[in-house]
């Protein structure tokens, strides 16, 4: 455990994060490899300090780096290779749908903010019918 | 090993398809080794660096290798299995390994290992996580040959707008235009 | 019988691997699939039939003692899920087939269903923090597949934002993970539940609030849910079905698990959580008044409902965790019940749209009492389940003098009503004016294929069943809250009993 | 009691599902639930009037004390009474108001059933939740019920109102019921009763059950969904909407009155609301020229006058509540029916549009005459009977604060009773009629038998009882000491002397003539009015102003939050999920660790940081998908230089492996971003991502400096030991993986295997079989026959 590698990680994230904030997702997906580099430092710092390999008869095991977040390194890193693999996946299907990879904002939000800067609530017919039968009511 | 028939580089100019031949004859040579080397990480990950996901990448290096000399096709055609059945059967190693034990009264992907007396090796020892080594290790190679299937294809059509509705799902699929 | 633990999770990835192998013959992947998830439930119920008649059971995976191997514990809670859970998969694939969508038209749709059932038992098996990692990621990365199944547009950019979002919740879950086993040296919840005091205050706390967050973004809690009702509603009506009653209630599980667990009484963030609940039942609600599109407007719903969860844990007392576990029960049900007839209703009247559709307490009254009978019990009207579990909610609040929770509460139901009367007074009252949704409704092809009505049907009758059982259902409820509330026995149960 | 609860349930679910196949006679097999109710209550009475209640008894969810506990005491006998003989009369007179068989019909049969079975539940209920289960069942048959002519949007929009007002009122009910029953340590009524909690929260308590009980009662300012309900067919107006579910909350508040109607301001409440609705009702219902509306808004009057007696905690006066609801069940009902049947014949029942009946018309108009008339407090009917009980009671008991005020107000506005009153007999006999208009009223056909019939039973029973109302003695007596255990009710009398009550009465009636002459002149003061209090919103302005608030709230806060936006989003939830536990870490950072732990990770740091930095900067796709490449390989090299070679020889390979995918996607992307308006602003980008930063560095150095706090050994020494004699292995990384938490890596490769599948089925579906090697999750394997839903045209 070090500042410098605590600093690295810190600094994986923060670029990490200014590229999942794009709208591509090509850079979107880059962000995410840089951030969990950034958790698989933390990870591996999580054990301590370093070592030696953890391979028995080879040194002394008090000399061992934790071979425990080394498993669990090595477990992360494959599914986030896994994932990746999925996700690029899907920025190919949507390049062949839009011939870009542009996350688009959701349609369907967009309409609602519309309708609200519009202003014109669904419930707005309903209501002025009954606006008329009030008046009507108050003759 | 087939011989490039769709690689982009068979149209190219001469020296480029020189180039090709040359990556074409060490592919000979490298690829045997790098699929020797994968084993090696796949037998002794349990005592030396190495194990299922690394013999399963290695391979998978090499198939990066195929395809760079010999296209999609190329890799397509390295395993005598469509790659499906890697993923499956790698699934269904490391799962029964795993259930197994259970079956025979104990805890789920309980450790085994016995030692079998070969004529050259004397002693070799065998353990439960062979087996699921090996299956971890098909489904690495499984992915990796899936992946090459899902893009390594040169571009499919040309772009436009037939090809979204060429594979379009089917036009049963309720397309949800929103406004 | 302990056994019967890893049962849950394996066999479902056996049958998995199977639907893999036979990828091209359908009928075999259904056999597969059906006799997977009906084992399972034959599990499932054991287990709770077991677990509740004597005491929680654990099983060491590979048979190591605990800090080598993993934990797979099943207790009361877990023993609930497991069967909620097995019983909403089954009755969805048998949807999904009688759907004739999705799963008819892609070979993945089997297997990657099988493992999205083994990630959602296992997450609710294991007692191993890192564990809980993989068992999410097994659930997630099979959720994705099945969002974009098909590949249309919407799903595409819904997959997106989903897929991003669900990978930047497990970067921070692997963080929080990192950081944990810095802090405390382990993974395994009951030695973690050991250690946490040990720890500075301001460190265990923080752990406490990581753990929330990052269970928050899965279970859909404000301000993280944004990304829920953006894509749950644009896969087919099985899969939403499935998201719905399912996923986020696996995300409301770990945080009920590991703040009543892991967290001793002065690390528990009951304020804040507090806090949370309101504001999440309230945007989503608010959410859901928005909406035009039937399944949009309950899938904001789901993320109002999760709020009612999150207050009854705030409160850390026996009668408001009894309350938040019936609530979770109730809600898989009913939810899921809701989503598989907003199926039909979308299939029988040809859109989803509240401004489009009308009339089908008349032309299809079926669908109409199906929807109403879950409808009723969501928006806790008695004496269906839903007001079983406002009552304890609500008695929970009232007897912990939270009077605002208890207000917003309220008056969170009275918008769910409202959300629920607009629903059936725009879908099964009035007429469809549009002359295509007219002529779809006439047409032979609206016919609802059977086995959807049937596994729809069922499943209604489950959560009218819960009304039913009601009082033994709460009663399991109150033993469960009581072992959460004493995790003593579950660190026994793991470390053994000579553990400190 | 619960085999009448599962008759109507059973009866009305029958009716529902039998759907067109009865037609009318769905309400003759309807009214087999409260004819079998009033033979099972008849059976009971002598019994329960001698003070001996039938109980049963069902433990739903005891631990939450929801038991139903059913209790037929007098005054429930009372309700029954009136519950299941009205709806008996409905039952017949429905089959004369639905004189052809028309769409939906078996639905509003079934669920009128089904209500009467809520109602009766309701009625008989000893339990306070119970009750409540009941009373939002009430709520939602009556929102089906005036829903039930589904394609008018009126109905639908009454209906909505309906069940919102009685719905926001049941939550608050629902609140103040579980306070008080915690207050009490029970649900049950009659031990409530034996020793009424007190305390600063049942204040509150009742407050809110009041509240409650004024919105299913209609009284002011909740009212205005009863005069919007009259949308609904005339025999639900007739029994929902004045014979019983809208003294639901007359009855709570009757039952609940004599454990608090000394407690808290529950009387004030009551004196107040009660007498506010009294008069505004009366004073509305004088303005309508529909004799429905104008019969709505003379209910919502004659609530509130059941409120002022049943209310305030004292029995003389109650016992006078007890009779006014069994007077006002009698004619308002039957005013309802000839409602009913003067619409059903003409088409009308606007009284500007009537007049000119013909002779065959005299029953209905004699109905009309003495069931007004009873309304209007006149000798020597039933309605008289209990308006002299009433101004007595006050008169003579009304010893508390306030009650001069209340019998001030109960004059005036019985007065107002007797005019609305005299306007709806002129109104049916025609005085209001422009005789110019083209009328139906001449030609209409009387009605049949069966029609007329029910009313006429009704008009027969305000003769008799308010002549002879020592017939009632009995069930009005028992019906107060069942309220009041230590009371010692008074007889029923028409005349009961000389009396300060006689003279009221006398007054009433001049006064009402009065204005019933001055009719014009009336009109006219009241139009001026009118205008004046326009400003002030009406209930009805209230409700549609809440849901329209509502509506607006709602669109305003979705659109701001959930913007579709997926960075906006990314950036909140990193935020949140950054920055909370950072700030309690912060609190325990501790001291720095050592800056560098070995000087090669400095190299490899500066390379990892500065290929970050190219990656996040370069506007080239693949370019900075190698730059993502470089990090990757730095990070092998850090794993190399923490002594872990597995994990740098999968990073190796995996970047590797990625860079190659990467390029081979990105390949087909256009080569360079070009520029699209973010979503976030750079600097608020920059602003973001440095705050992440420094919440993870904290997070690492607080969680490590806490190690030191733990004493127990991390959990891999353990593993290190047993690698070798358990694992068999040397390699303590890997035993871990496939051995000590192999259960880990069994899901992870599923992670695998599902990412492939899905890889594959999402970029290229729907492609044909092409050859053995292809995968076969690519194609569509069965075209499926899921029919095509209609586009959408919006």
């Amino acid at each position: 455990m070090s500042v410098l590698l605590a600093f690295a990680a810190a600094f994986l994230f923060a670029t990490g994060t200014w590229m999942l904030l794009q709208r591509r997702l090509s850079r979107i997906l880059i962000g995410v490899g840089l951030v969990g580099h950034g958790s698989n430092i933390l990870l591996l710092m999580s054990g301590g300090d370093g070592g030696v390999s953890p391979i028995i008869d080879t040194a002394d095991p008090s000399e061992f780096a934790d071979p425990l977040p080394q498993a669990l390194v090595l477990t992360s890193i494959v599914i986030t290779f896994g994932v990746t693999a999925f996700l690029l996946a899907l920025g190919f299907r949507s390049w062949r749908i839009t011939h870009d990879d542009v996350v688009e904002d959701d349609v369907e939000d967009r309409f609602i903010a519309r309708r609200h800067e519009t202003d014109q609530a669904i419930a707005e017919e309903e209501l002025a019918e009954r606006d008329q039968a009030v008046e009507e009511g108050r003759r | 090993m087939s011989e490039p028939s769709n690689a982009p580089a068979s149209h190219g100019t001469l020296a480029r398809s020189r180039r090709m031949m040359l990556l074409d004859t060490s592919m000979k040579v490298l690829y045997p080794s790098i699929l020797v080397l994968a084993m090696y990480f796949l037998l002794a990950g349990h005592n030396r660096p190495g194990g299922g996901f690394v013999g399963g990448l290695v391979v998978g290096g090499a198939l990066a290798l195929r395809y760079v000399s010999g296209g999609a096709q190329a890799v397509r055609s390295t395993f005598r299995l469509p790659p499906h059945l890697f993923l499956g059967l790698g699934l269904l190693m490391s799962a029964s390994t795993a259930f197994v034990p259970v079956v025979l009264g104990g805890s789920i992907l309980e450790h085994g290992d016995t030692t079998f007396h070969l004529p050259i090796f004397d002693k070799v020892k065998v353990t439960s996580a062979l087996p699921f080594d090996i299956g971890v290790d098909l489904i690495v190679i499984g992915l990796i040959l899936m992946a090459f299937a899902a893009f390594g294809e040169d571009v499919p059509d040309a772009p436009g707008a037939a090809d979204d509705g060429s594979d379009a799902p089917s036009p049963a699929l309720k397309i949800r235009s929103k406004p | 019988m302990n056994a019967l633990i890893p049962l849950p999770i394996i066999v479902p990835l056996l049958g998995a691997s199977l639907c893999v192998i036979a990828a091209r013959a359908r009928w075999i992947q259904r056999i597969v699939s059906l006799s997977a998830l009906t084992c399972n439930m034959i599990v499932a119920i054991t287990l709770f039939v077991r677990v509740d008649d004597r005491d929680m059971v654990v099983m060491q995976a590979g048979g190591w003692p605990v800090p080598l191997g993993i934990t797979l514990a099943v207790d009361r809670l877990s023993a609930v899920m497991l069967v909620v859970s097995s019983l909403m998969l089954l009755a969805v694939m048998v949807y999904a087939i009688g759907q004739k969508a999705e799963e008819s038209r892609y070979a993945a749709f089997n297997p990657v269903y099988l493992v999205l059932a083994a990630g959602v038992s296992a997450s609710f098996i294991t007692g191993d923090l890192f564990n809980l990692f993989v068992a999410f990621e097994m659930m997630l990365v099979a959720s994705y597949v099945l969002l974009t199944l098909g590949g249309r547009p919407d799903q595409v950019r819904a997959g997106m934002s989903y897929v991003v979002i669900s990978l930047i919740a497990s970067t921070f879950f692997v963080t929080a993970l990192a950081v944990i086993y810095a802090a405390t040296g382990t993974v395994n919840m009951a030695q973690l539940a050991e250690r946490m005091p040990e720890l500075p205050p301001g460190v265990a706390t923080g752990f406490s609030l990581l753990l929330i967050l990052v269970f928050g973004i899965k279970a859909g809690l404000f301000p993280l849910f944004f990304w829920l009702p953006d894509s749950y509603p644009t896969a087919s009506g099985a899969i939403t079905a499935v998201f719905a009653g399912l996923l986020t209630k696996v995300g409301v599980y770990a945080i009920i698990r590991t703040q009543t667990l892991m967290f001793p009484p002065d690390a528990r963030q009951g304020t804040l959580l507090l806090v949370l609940a309101g504001l999440t039942m309230i945007v989503g609600v608010l959410g859901a008044l928005a909406q035009d599109d039937l399944r949009r407007m309950l899938s904001f719903h789901i993320v109002s409902h999760i709020g009612y969860m999150i207050f009854g844990l705030a409160l850390f007392t026996l009668a408001g965790v009894a309350g938040a576990v019936f609530y979770v029960v109730h809600h898989i049900i009913v939810k899921t019940a809701l989503f598989l007839v907003a199926g039909l209703v979308e299939r029988r009247s040809g859109s989803d749209r509240l401004s489009r559709v009308g009339g089908l307490v008349r032309s299809a009254p079926v669908i109409a009492v199906l929807f109403a009978l879950p409808a009723l019990s969501i928006a806790g009207l008695p004496p269906f389940s839903g007001f079983v579990g406002k009552f304890a909610l609500v008695s929970a609040g009232i007897d912990s003098q939270d009077w605002l929770i208890v207000g917003v509460s309220l008056l969170v139901s009275l918008l769910t009503v409202y959300v629920m009367v607009r629903i059936w007074s725009n879908v099964f009252w009035g007429e469809p004016e549009d002359p295509a949704i007219v002529a779809w409704i006439a047409s032979e092809e609206s016919r609802v294929p059977r086995l959807m009505t049937a596994s729809a049907s069922v499943v209604v009758a489950l959560s009218v069943a819960l009304m039913v059982f009601a009082g033994p259902l709460y009663n399991y409820a109150e033993r469960t809250a009581a072992d959460l509330l004493a995790p003593q026995r579950y660190i026994e149960s793991v470390l053994g009993s000579d553990a400190p | 009691m619960f085999f009448l609860l599962l008759l109507h349930l059973v009866i009305g679910i029958a009716i529902v599902a039998a759907g067109k196949m009865l037609g009318r006679r769905a309400f003759l097999v309807a009214a087999i639930a409260p004819l079998v109710t009033l033979l099972w209550a008849a059976a009971k009475a002598p019994g329960v009037l001698d003070g001996d209640p039938v109980t049963e008894s069902f433990a739903w969810i005891p631990q939450l004390g929801i038991d139903i506990d059913m209790r037929l005491d007098a005054f429930a006998l009372l309700m029954v009474a009136v519950i299941s003989g009205i709806g008996l009369l409905i039952c017949i007179y429905s089959m004369g108001y639905f004189s052809h068989d028309k769409p939906g019909l078996a639905r509003l049969a079934g669920v009128l059933v089904l209500f009467a079975g809520a109602m009766l539940g309701v009625v008989l209920s000893d339990q306070l939740i119970a009750l409540f289960i009941f009373w939002e069942l009430t709520s939602v048959t009556s929102y089906l019920l005036i829903g039930n002519d589904d394609t008018n949007p009126r109905a639908r929009a009454a209906s909505m109102q309906a069940i919102f007002i009685t719905g926001a009122g049941g939550l608050v009910l629902l609140a103040g019921l579980i306070i008080i029953g915690q207050a009490g340590g029970t649900y049950r009524m009659s031990e409530l009763l034996a020793d009424p909690p007190t305390g600063g929260a049942v204040n509150a308590g009742i407050v809110l059950v009041l509240i409650g009980a004024f919105t299913k009662s209609a009284q002011a300012p909740f009212s205005s969904w009863l005069p919007a309900a009259m949308v609904a067919p005339t025999p639900v107006s007739a029994y929902l909407h004045s014979a019983t579910m809208v003294k639901a909350g007359v009855y709570l508040v009757a039952r609940l009155a004599p454990m608090f109607a000394m407690t808290g301001s529950w009387r004030l409440v009551v004196m107040v609301i009660g007498a506010s609705t009294m008069s505004i009702g009366g004073l509305r219902a004088l303005r309508q020229t529909d004799l429905k509306l104008l019969l709505a808004y003379g209910t919502v009057s004659q609530l509130g006058f059941m409120m002022l007696l049943l209310g305030v905690g004292e029995y003389h006066i109650a016992e006078a509540g007890l009779v006014l609801i069994l007077a006002h069940a009698a004619f308002k009902a039957a005013l309802f029916m000839v409602v009913g049947i003067i619409d059903h014949e003409t088409g009308t029942r606007d009284i500007t549009e009537l007049h000119g009946f013909g002779p065959s018309w005299r029953l209905v108009q004699v109905v009309a005459v003495v069931s007004a008339a009873s309304m209007a407090g006149i000798p020597p009917l039933f309605g008289f009977v209990a308006k002299e009980k009433a101004l007595d009671g006050y008169l003579e008991h009304g010893d508390f604060a306030g009650a001069t005020a209340v019998l001030v107000v109960i004059v005036l506005a019985s007065i107002l009773t007797f005019a609305y009153s005299a306007r709806f007999v002129l109104g049916v006999f025609g005085a209001f009629g422009d005789v110019d208009r083209p009328v139906v009223s001449r030609t209409a056909h009387a009605p049949g038998a069966v029609f007329v019939g029910p009313s006429v039973v009704l008009a027969v029973a305000t003769i008799v009882f308010g002549i002879v109302p020592g017939l009632l003695d009995d069930l009005v007596e028992g019906a107060t000491t069942a309220l009041y255990p230590a009371s010692e009710p008074k007889a029923l009398h028409l005349f009961a002397g000389f009396n300060t009550a006689l003279l009221l009465s006398v007054v009433i009636i001049v006064c009402g003539v009065l204005l019933t002459v001055l009719r014009t002149r009336v009109t006219g003061v009241q139009r001026r009015a009118s205008e004046v209090i326009r400003p002030i919103p009406s209930g009805e302005q209230g409700y549609l102003g809440v849901l329209r608030g509502i509506s607006a709230v709602a669109n305003r806060v979705t659109a701001t939050v959930q913007n579709g936006s997926l960075p906006i989003y990314i950036a909140i939830i990193i935020l949140t999920v950054t920055l909370v536990p950072a700030a309690a870490f912060a609190t325990e950072i501790g001291p720095l660790p050592q800056w560098v732990e070995e000087p090669a990770h400095v190299v490899l740091v500066a390379v990892m940081v500065a290929a970050a930095l190219g990656a996040s900067i370069v506007r080239h796709r693949i370019a900075a998908a190698l730059m993502l490449g470089a990090v990757g390989y730095a990070m092998a090299g850090l794993y190399v230089a923490r002594g872990a070679p597995d994990l740098a020889l999968t990073q190796f390979s995996i970047e590797t492996l990625s860079t190659v995918l990467f390029v081979l996607v990105l390949r087909f992307l256009p080569r360079s971003w070009r520029h699209r308006a973010p979503s976030i602003a750079a600097p608020m980008r920059i602003a973001v991502a440095a705050a992440v930063g420094v919440g993870i560095f904290i997070f690492a150095l607080s969680a490590g400096n806490a190690r030191s706090s733990v004493d127990e050994p991390s959990m891999s020494e353990v593993m290190v030991e047993q690698s070798l004699p358990k694992g068999k292995g040397h390699n303590v990384v890997n035993v871990i993986l496939v051995d000590f938490r192999g259960w880990d890596t069994m899901g992870e490769i599923t992670v695998l295997l599902v990412a492939a599948i899905g890889a594959v089925s999402l970029a290229r579906p729907g492609r044909r079989r092409s050859d053995d090697h292809a995968p076969v999750f690519e194609e569509i394997l069965d075209a499926g026959d899921e029919p095509a839903l209609p586009e959408p045209l919006r």
